[in-house]
């Protein structure tokens, strides 16, 4: 029949279903752009050799630029296709952290220090 | 009892929905002219349902667009025709749907009611494939039936069979559920060999 | 869709076939004309999406009783899959086809007899129950059936509508509610349930309608069915007994409704046709209130 | 696709230049060890290259990903009917009309009446 559904109830009361398939769908494109981003942000701070504090602000502004991108992509209304725009920017956030300092301090050494 | 004439437009347009929804039942309305002439003229048929044949709802709001366009052309309902899912069932008991030919039997008198009978269904049919019966005193009585210029008709019918042509044949359902199809089939109001022509 | 089966690639082939697959649509005819012509001789390139077409095809071929066709594909199924169950349940519905409905229940029982857990040939024996036309036995069967496997979303629906051809129509809304409570959010299934309620009759069966109608119309404002369905739930509240503040409110709806019906059919050039029509429906129920109030 | 050539081709140049940046950079810093000049900051286009490139990835990557699905569940439901819906696989009986329209299908009561066949 169809796809399995996950209901929530709105402020309003009323009950809104969401088709799993598209959530999963729409969660594994952010999360594809979010490791890629995450890298590549890391390896540009490398190449830029910024140290310190000045990396991690640089990873947050990156992080931000991402989600203005996916706002702008999902067009006007963007509770089409998120549930909620905080777990968006949120999610994740570790997770691209460990990405970032990883492909910082690679491209960092390969650049200033060989 | 007189026995009932079908016009060839009527009875390709059974066929052709019958054959377009060969894996489940299908119903539809059968028109005859307005004057009392005692032996049945079927002119024309609608065809109306394959999915909720068992609902009524939809077959209200049928029978009165139905009503209203027959009575345009100075026609009436005057019959109903069903084909049966199952292959081996083609007797009045087991009729599908068989809430509306009681309801047209209280309007007209002696309507006519048509089983199309699965076996004789062939992509080159020998005899017509329907058999019909007739409303008396709200009995259903078995009656034999004409269907005029017999043998053209068939080799006609058959013709656009083989030639896919039940593809074209819109009915109520279709109407409901995507309103441009026309489920007055116009384009199959042409005589037969003019219908050939176009396939 | 006219589709121009000759000019169409074996590429478009392939994703007409995955779309009908996932549409769940029944058009043996075309698949089986498609697989003869195009599909068949590279069928290779298919990948492993060939094992998925090979079904599609089998099923196909039996529904237009072209057993050659199917009769193949099962042996190329089975070369690749000697000895798995499936397989062997499409042995089964081979026999099904040919009217041997004896042998295929052998087979059935023992593929049941293999795997337990397996519902497919179960399912299978309640289809032949309804092949030999015996929906009383196919009802009993499929309620047993029911009872081991109870989230079987296609078995509800199954069970409504052997017991809508049964006309009983209480149970038949029992089972509907059942496949309602796995989408909620299906606006046909809504509007199923609110047909089969108005077919049981009786003002408090009608206001239940209405109701599921409603949340129908809510869930996609260009139902149709739905529209009609509404309109004739208001005009027998109109007519019936009800409070007279019932009444108006209904009367409001079902003008608001055919507004809406007038809008949503009139296609193109047939407006004045389709208001011929719509005028029929307002004048054939609209006079039966003028004679109550 | 052809968009999604575009894109990708995009994405090529984005690396192509964030590689070019960084080899740039390399370039640069050895440029200062050689001359024992002590690290200062990088040459301002450098900087301005990398991070253009980095933006410029980040777009082409939103545009190959792929458009997103309508999360609400109502929505793709609206384009399906309920021919799709009524169908069930799993129970489809064979023995209907379709057997007598096959090719294959010998007409078995060809020579009877009409009248006496079998009721």
């Amino acid at each position: 029949m169809s796809s399995r559904v996950k209901t929530r109830e709105l402020k309003s009361g009323e009950i809104v279903a969401y088709s799993e398939s598209a959530i999963r769908n729409n969660a594994s494109a952010v999360e594809y752009c979010r490791t890629s981003i995450a890298a590549l942000s890391g390896s540009t701070a490398g190449i830029m050799g910024l140290t310190g504090i000045l990396g991690f602000l640089f990873y947050l502004v990156a992080v931000l630029g991402l989600w203005c991108m996916l706002l702008l992509k999902s067009g006007s209304n963007w509770q089409k296709y998120f549930i909620s725009r905080r777990s968006l920017l949120t999610n994740g956030f570790m997770g691209g952290l460990c990405t970032y300092v990883l492909f910082w301090t690679f491209l960092f050494g390969m650049v200033h220090v060989y | 009892m007189t026995d009932v004439k079908i016009s060839s437009r009527a009875y390709t347009k059974i066929i052709l929905h019958a054959a377009k929804y060969p894996y489940a039942a299908v119903n539809g309305l059968l028109l005859a002219a307005k004057d009392k002439s005692k032996n049945q003229f079927i002119v024309d048929a609608i065809p109306l349902f394959h999915q909720c044949l068992n609902v009524t709802p939809m077959a209200e709001i049928a029978l009165v667009q139905v009503e209203a366009m027959a009575a345009d052309e100075g026609l009436l309902i005057a019959g109903y025709y069903a084909a049966a899912e199952n292959f081996n069932d083609s007797s009045i008991e087991k009729i599908p749907g068989a809430r509306i030919p009681e309801k047209i039997a209280e309007h007209f008198s002696n309507a006519v009611c048509v089983m199309v009978d699965n076996k004789a269904m062939s992509l080159n049919m020998e005899r017509p494939a329907i058999k019909a019966w007739q409303n008396a005193d709200s009995r259903w009585v078995k009656t034999n039936f004409s269907v005029d210029s017999c043998d053209s008709t068939l080799e006609a019918v058959s013709a656009l069979l083989q030639k896919g042509a039940m593809k074209d044949i819109n009915d109520f359902d279709n109407y409901l559920d995507n309103v441009e199809n026309d489920w007055l089939n116009e384009h199959l109001n042409r005589d037969l060999k003019q219908l050939l022509a176009m396939y | 869709m006219a589709y121009n089966y000759e000019q169409m690639s074996w590429s478009e082939v392939r994703d007409l076939f995955r779309k009908w697959r996932e549409d769940n649509e029944r058009r043996s005819d075309d698949i089986v004309l498609l697989w003869k012509r195009i599909l068949e001789d590279n069928a290779s390139k298919l990948g492993n999406e060939r094992h998925l077409v090979l079904e599609q095809v089998i099923i196909a071929a039996f529904d237009c009783a072209r057993l050659d066709i199917s009769e193949k594909c099962i042996r190329e199924l089975s070369q690749e899959f000697p000895g798995s169950l499936r397989v062997q349940k499409y042995k089964a519905m081979k026999y099904e086809a040919m009217g041997r409905y004896d042998e295929a229940n052998d087979v059935l029982d023992d593929i049941i007899s293999k795997d337990e857990t397996n519902a497919a040939p179960r399912k299978r024996k309640i289809a032949i129950f309804k092949a030999k036309g015996k929906t009383c036995e196919a009802i009993k069967e499929l309620c047993e059936y029911l009872k081991k496997f109870m989230s079987d979303q296609e078995a509800w629906h199954e069970l409504c509508s052997l017991y809508l051809s049964e006309n009983e129509y209480s149970k038949a809304a029992f089972c509907m509610e059942e496949v309602l409570l796995h989408n909620p959010h299906s606006h046909l299934i809504h509007q199923r349930l609110a047909e089969i309620r108005y077919t049981m009759g009786g003002l408090e069966n009608i206001e239940i309608a209405k109701s599921y109608y409603s949340q129908a119309l809510k869930l996609n404002s260009c139902n149709l069915r739905a529209l009609y369905g509404l309109y004739l739930c208001c005009n027998h509240i109109i007519n019936s007994k009800a409070s007279v503040n019932k009444r108006k409110e209904a009367q409001k709806l079902a003008s608001y409704v055919l507004s809406e019906i007038q809008s949503k059919s009139c296609v193109g050039n047939e407006k004045a046709k389709n208001d011929k029509y719509i005028g029929s429906l307002e004048n054939a129920f609209g006079n039966l209130d003028l004679k109550s109030n | 696709m052809a968009l999604l050539a575009f894109n990708k081709l995009l994405l090529v140049i984005g690396f192509v230049c964030l590689i070019h940046a960084a080899y740039s950079a390399a370039q640069h810093r050895t440029y200062l060890r050689i001359t024992e000049q002590e690290s200062s900051f990088l040459p301002f286009d450098i900087l301005l290259q990398a991070i253009t490139s980095l933006f410029l990835i980040i777009y082409s990557l939103l545009q190959v990903v792929g458009d997103f699905k309508e999360i609400r569940a109502a929505v793709d439901l609206q384009g399906k009917s309920w021919e799709t819906l009524s169908n069930i696989p799993s129970f489809y009986t064979f023995n209907h009309r379709g057997k007598a329209l096959s090719p294959l299908y010998v007409n078995p009561s060809s020579g009877k009446s009409s009248l006496d066949s079998e009721d």
